[in-house]
């Protein structure tokens, strides 16, 4: 085609760029013409689902962002949070389900790309990583194959540019077969006076090309990753984009020096819709006019298109605007990583986004308007409906001894040391706690004492069978996992994994799962400051469970006083907090039924946030007074799974009374919120002074080389770390699950 | 002691070496990037780990062409000591400095973990802060780590004691023939080892097994 | 027994990170005049098959599931 | 112009990690009678020279110097 400006639009080419017939309206009203074939690619990937939150805003609006900790909350690539001494944390997290679904290992590896961009793009050094995967039943043939390319892809990325992975989340479930989760989460040290924003100043300054040159790659990726998967899949194939570490390695030092040097006004990295995205981003920001000359643009294949290079989503590049008379100082950082520098436009006063191509002004669109006026949509949802209570009849009873075998042989709960072990956890030398902690921990470079902890949770179980409640307890394990480690949690960002919102009982599970997270952070005192949101994540009508996932900061001031999970020693207390008299009693949704009976039936538990709060305080107060010799909060599998951990880190065993409760399987394997297990010297219980409404109780001495749970045979901890650390890689190796 | 760090695009572990020779030294070495083709008087040259160049076409092979490494292979035949570590040790290899070669780890993944390290030769510059078979703990964390030499340098290297370091006890996380996990030149003054000792060198990091190779180049009694 | 050479390419416009740095490499090291590098991989893979027709039949399938990733790459077979 | 493939493969006798794992990997995927596997590289280089005999003198140099390594490694250059 001698002019692919000049193709006609038709309805079918509106259809296929993920427009609805009232949003192509909507165009044709706000420019008073038919659009270009550009400038279709243009709205489209500007007015995608994945750019303009269109299905989700009205109810992000709803989430708490702000506090006296907050710095930036979203809306900027990632938020801001003071941790003092003039120092800020800066983070978020993002999903790259679909594409790592097409390409495990690019997929995933561009994933922790973009993510580290976000981060670096605000001016902060990387200090910290996490990933957070869902994969589907593990005997389906895909599964192995994807967590291989996954695993790989994020170590792959992640090691090559430097940046600790801490923690993290794998789950299997079926309902994740035809859709993975992957998501990737990434935090950076900055000052707090020295944050780098998207919003452009000035007019007539130069718009500079930065990093990677652009090539063809995702051209449509961004429309891709809001439309619903089908059998064509499989053409969609040749947008795969391929990461490179080390070119992103180049940009994160070049941007560093060129922030030191005052030459940025604004810097805005290139994700989804690439150059389009970040130059309407950034002078929709600045109420200032964007003018791109795209045969400037460095370019690594021929014949591009304007459609093209507007659309391109080649990894690795950055937009900035420029104070002119730093521009060869700027140059020069760029060239000696070996990076590219281009000047590719201005800032204008004219409001407008006017794109260059061959001669042809191949776009001229309001710019305001194409960020803020994208359609924003109300959709229809319905109140999920509460699962059934459970009957007696539902919890069938075993040996406490050979459940927790089995539950730490499973696939849910079995060690992701396989997985761990390869991503760089110790890089940089700040690493404290690396995965396996309650939250991984790394010190705060340039200062004696301060640590951040960091932790991400959901269990998609829970929120199926209660979006709300499985909302509110996203963010209070959370919160109890940086609690647990001795850290106060500062803030979080979300990952709001959903099927089709276009659909009323997932639209439901949104907006609770939404109320839920927003209750439990302004309860917390833990505002959102970043987030994404990725919908239509279902294969030939199948929904993912409901998947939304928190990743919190928390603030260690003296990390000689922080917790770790392992007994310290033989012949201590342990204590179980915040538990009632029968330690345990809900098994709605437990571990126990789904893994080792395959009954994911019963309500969620549910979180008080008002007890969660106050026990949580209770036990970060005894960590930080250094009375508490090692902690951990009971999650998944109940107190068994949490006291076989503690045991298994340290290799020293534990006796556990016989619970009074009526049913030794509630009080070992029950998932009540809000408790804690931790451990102090012989006598500490019955000194501690316990607030009003926090129960601590002593359930037994740590000690020995086996773990005995009341009345049922001890099991040595060399059984139980075996137990724990044998399905991964036995699993990955092909031998039967 | 005077040391310095070779900085090249792509190495990442280059903070951490900073990091420990200031506080093993106190004093913080110099750093020198790839384009300088004279290297400052300096007693020790160390060149850290990392994915130079994005460790594309083979570990090690881009960055040992640059022009740096010119000026490192004079200072090495001069006498001076060189220590690569991990990406390092590759770059070494490369530049014809160090004998052998380091395949892809025989798992094919990328593998970080804590290792033992026997101290197979304590009499070295590197190693005398050790005890001759002594055990230490330090960590690994590499995707091609698995040393190779034919059958003839082999002999020679361990004929000669010039391998250092070995996985001990079982741990050896990469297949490498003779557990070998350092060595050095037969000159004694360049010693390439894939285990990171720069992270294990103070209470934040679990342990100080790894200061001994500090303590021992840079003059530091133990 | 069957000698084959397999060799796997990236998919035209397929970014080559590799190939991008060895071709810089090479200018740095002097090489004037080079147009482009792209990196690929080769198997040598000894077939215990004697059959031609079977042995390349085989050998695709090998490809196709396990040599190359198809998404990014193409393949090709020499036998003998 | 001149168009160029460059293979570097693995000497004899020396250890190669990825042709034993593929090796297995192909056993495991249920391929019978794999002799053996030796994974090596191909680079496809376009050269701004047109004379044959002075590209292949280059891609000889570019091979001796940074392509290969020649401690464990052999190579050859097809032009055209
Ligand atoms: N993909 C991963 N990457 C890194 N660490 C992981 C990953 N998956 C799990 N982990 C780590 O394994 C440990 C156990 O995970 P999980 O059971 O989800 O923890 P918790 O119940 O404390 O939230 C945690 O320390 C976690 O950080
Ligand atoms: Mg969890």
């Amino acid at each position: 085609m001698s002019n692919p400006n000049a193709i006609p639009i038709t309805p079918e080419l509106v259809a296929a760029h993920g427009l609805k017939p009232d949003e192509y309206q909507r165009i044709l009203d706000l420019i008073g013409r038919e659009p270009t074939f550009t400038e279709l690619g243009i709205f489209s990937a500007m007015w995608n689902e994945h750019c303009s939150y269109k299905s989700s805003k009205k109810w992000l609006r709803t989430l708490p962002t702000s506090g006296p900790q907050v710095i930036q909350g979203p809306g900027e690539n990632a938020g801001v949070v003071d941790i003092g001494d003039g120092q800020a944390v800066v983070f978020k997290m993002e999903s790259h389900n679909h594409p790592s679904y097409i390409e495990p290992y690019q997929g995933a590896a561009t994933g922790v790309g973009g993510i580290l961009r976000d981060v670096f793009t605000m001016g902060a050094r990387p200090i910290a990583a996490m990933n957070v995967l869902r994969f589907g039943a593990p005997d389906h043939p895909k599964t192995r194959h994807l967590v291989s390319g996954v695993v790989a892809g994020i170590g792959g990325y992640g090691n090559s540019f430097g940046v600790p992975t801490v923690g993290g989340e794998v789950q299997f479930d079926e309902r994740y077969n035809g859709n993975i989760l992957v998501n990737a989460f990434a935090a950076g040290l900055a000052d707090a006076d020295r944050i780098f924003y998207s919003k452009a100043e000035g007019v007539g300054l130069p718009v500079v090309y930065l990093g990677a040159k652009t090539g063809r790659d995702g051209v449509g990726g961004a429309t891709m990753a809001s439309a619903e998967f089908d059998e064509t899949i499989e053409e969609k194939r040749p947008t795969v984009q391929v990461g490179d570490p080390f070119t992103e390695k180049c940009l994160l030092e070049a941007c560093l020096e060129l922030m030191a040097t005052g030459a940025v006004i604004a810097i805005q990295d290139m994700g989804a819709a690439g150059l389009t995205c970040s130059a309407v981003e950034m002078g929709a920001k600045g109420d200032l006019g964007i003018r791109l000359d795209l045969d400037k643009v460095p370019v690594r294949e021929e014949g591009m298109t304007a459609y093209e290079m507007m659309l391109s989503e080649s990894q690795e590049r950055m937009l900035m605007v420029l104070r002119p008379e730093k521009e060869a100082e700027a140059e020069a950082i760029f060239r000696k990583w070996g990076l590219d520098f281009a000047i590719v436009g201005e800032t204008t006063d004219d409001l407008r986004f006017r794109v260059f191509h061959k001669g042809e002004e191949v776009a001229n669109l309001p710019i305001k308007e194409l960020g803020d006026q994208a359609p924003e949509y109300d959709r229809p949802w319905v109140e999920p409906k509460p699962a059934a209570p459970l009957a007696d009849a539902d919890v069938p009873q075993t040996d406490p001894a050979e459940a927790l075998l089995k539950l730490l042989n499973s696939p849910n709960l079995s060690s992701r040391r396989w997985v761990w072990e390869q991503y760089d956890t110790l890089i940089q030398g700040n690493s404290l706690q690396i995965p396996g902690a309650n939250a991984g921990v790394v010190r705060v470079e340039g200062q004696e004492k301060k640590a951040l902890a960091f932790s991400s949770d959901v269990n998609p179980f829970y929120c199926e069978a209660d979006p709300y409640e499985g909302g509110k307890q996203a963010v209070a394990e959370c919160w109890r996992n940086l609690t647990a480690s001795g850290a106060l949690p500062l803030a979080a960002t979300d990952n709001l994994n959903f099927g089709n919102p276009e659909k009323p009982e997932i639209m439901g599970q949104f907006v609770f799962a939404i109320k839920g997270i927003g209750e439990a952070c302004r309860a917390l005192d833990f505002p959102i400051v970043s987030g994404n949101v990725s919908l239509y994540n279902e294969t030939l009508g199948t929904a993912i469970l409901p998947t939304p996932t928190i990743g919190g900061v928390g603030l260690i001031r003296d990390w000689s006083r922080m917790a770790r999970v392992r007994f310290a020693a033989e012949g201590e207390e342990i204590l179980l907090i915040g538990a009632p008299a029968e330690w345990g009693t809900h098994l709605g949704q437990s571990a126990y039924l789904r893994e080792l009976f395959g009954k994911k039936i019963g309500p969620a538990p549910k979180v008080d946030l008002a007890h969660e709060r106050r026990v949580g305080d209770f036990v970060r107060g005894l960590i930080q007074e250094g009375i508490v010799t090692a902690a951990h909060d009971i999650s998944d599998g109940g107190l068994a799974v949490a006291i076989a951990e503690m045991a298994i880190a340290s290799g020293i065993g534990a006796t556990i009374e016989e619970p009074a409760a009526p049913s030794p399987i509630a009080a070992f394997f029950g998932e009540d919120q809000g408790r804690y297990v931790v451990t102090a010297l012989k006598g500490t219980a019955a000194k501690l002074a316990a607030p009003e409404g926090v129960s601590v109780q002593l359930i037994g001495v740590t000690g020995g080389t086996a773990v005995r749970l009341g009345n049922a045979e001890p099991v040595s901890v060399e059984a139980l770390k075996q137990a724990h650390e044998s399905w991964f890689p036995s699993f990955m190796d092909g031998k039967p699950a | 002691m005077k040391s310095a760090v070779i900085q090249l695009p792509g190495l990442n572990r280059d903070r951490d070496m900073i990091a420990a020779l200031t506080k093993i030294s106190g004093k913080a070495p110099v750093t020198v990037w790839q384009t300088e083709t004279e290297l400052p008087d300096v007693d020790l040259i160390v060149i850290p780990g990392g994915f130079s160049y994005g460790d594309y076409l083979r570990c090690g092979a881009i960055a040992a062409r640059m022009p740096v490494m010119r000026a490192v292979a004079d200072k090495a035949a001069k006498g001076v000591t060189v220590i690569g570590v991990c990406n390092g040790f590759q770059i070494l290899l490369e530049a014809g400095l160090l004998p052998g070669a380091l395949m892809r780890n025989a798992s094919l993944k990328f593998v970080c973990r804590e290792v033992k390290l026997e101290v197979a030769n304590a009499n070295t510059a590197f190693t005398r802060a050790y005890a001759q078979g002594q055990i230490i703990r330090c960590p690994v964390a590499h995707h091609d780590g698995n040393y190779f030499a034919d059958a003839e340098t082999l002999k020679r290297i361990e004929g000669n004691g010039q391998v250092v370091f070995r996985y001990a006890e079982g741990t050896n996380p990469n297949g490498s023939i003779n557990d070998i996990a350092g060595v050095m030149n037969e000159a004694g003054n360049v010693l390439g080892m894939m285990p990171h000792p720069e992270n294990l060198i103070e209470s934040a990091h679990g342990g100080t097994d790894g200061r001994g190779l500090f303590e021992s180049v840079l003059g530091i009694a133990a | 027994m069957t000698k084959a050479r397999v060799i796997v390419t990236l998919k035209n416009g397929v970014l080559d990170p590799q190939g991008k740095a060895i071709e810089s490499a090479l200018g740095g090291l002097g090489f004037a005049g080079i147009g482009s590098v792209r990196q690929g991989k080769v198997f040598d893979i000894v077939l215990e098959e004697t059959d031609p027709a079977r042995a390349e039949a085989a050998l695709k399938k090998m490809c196709e599931q396990l040599l190359a990733n198809t998404v990014i790459e193409d393949y090709s077979i020499t036998i003998g």
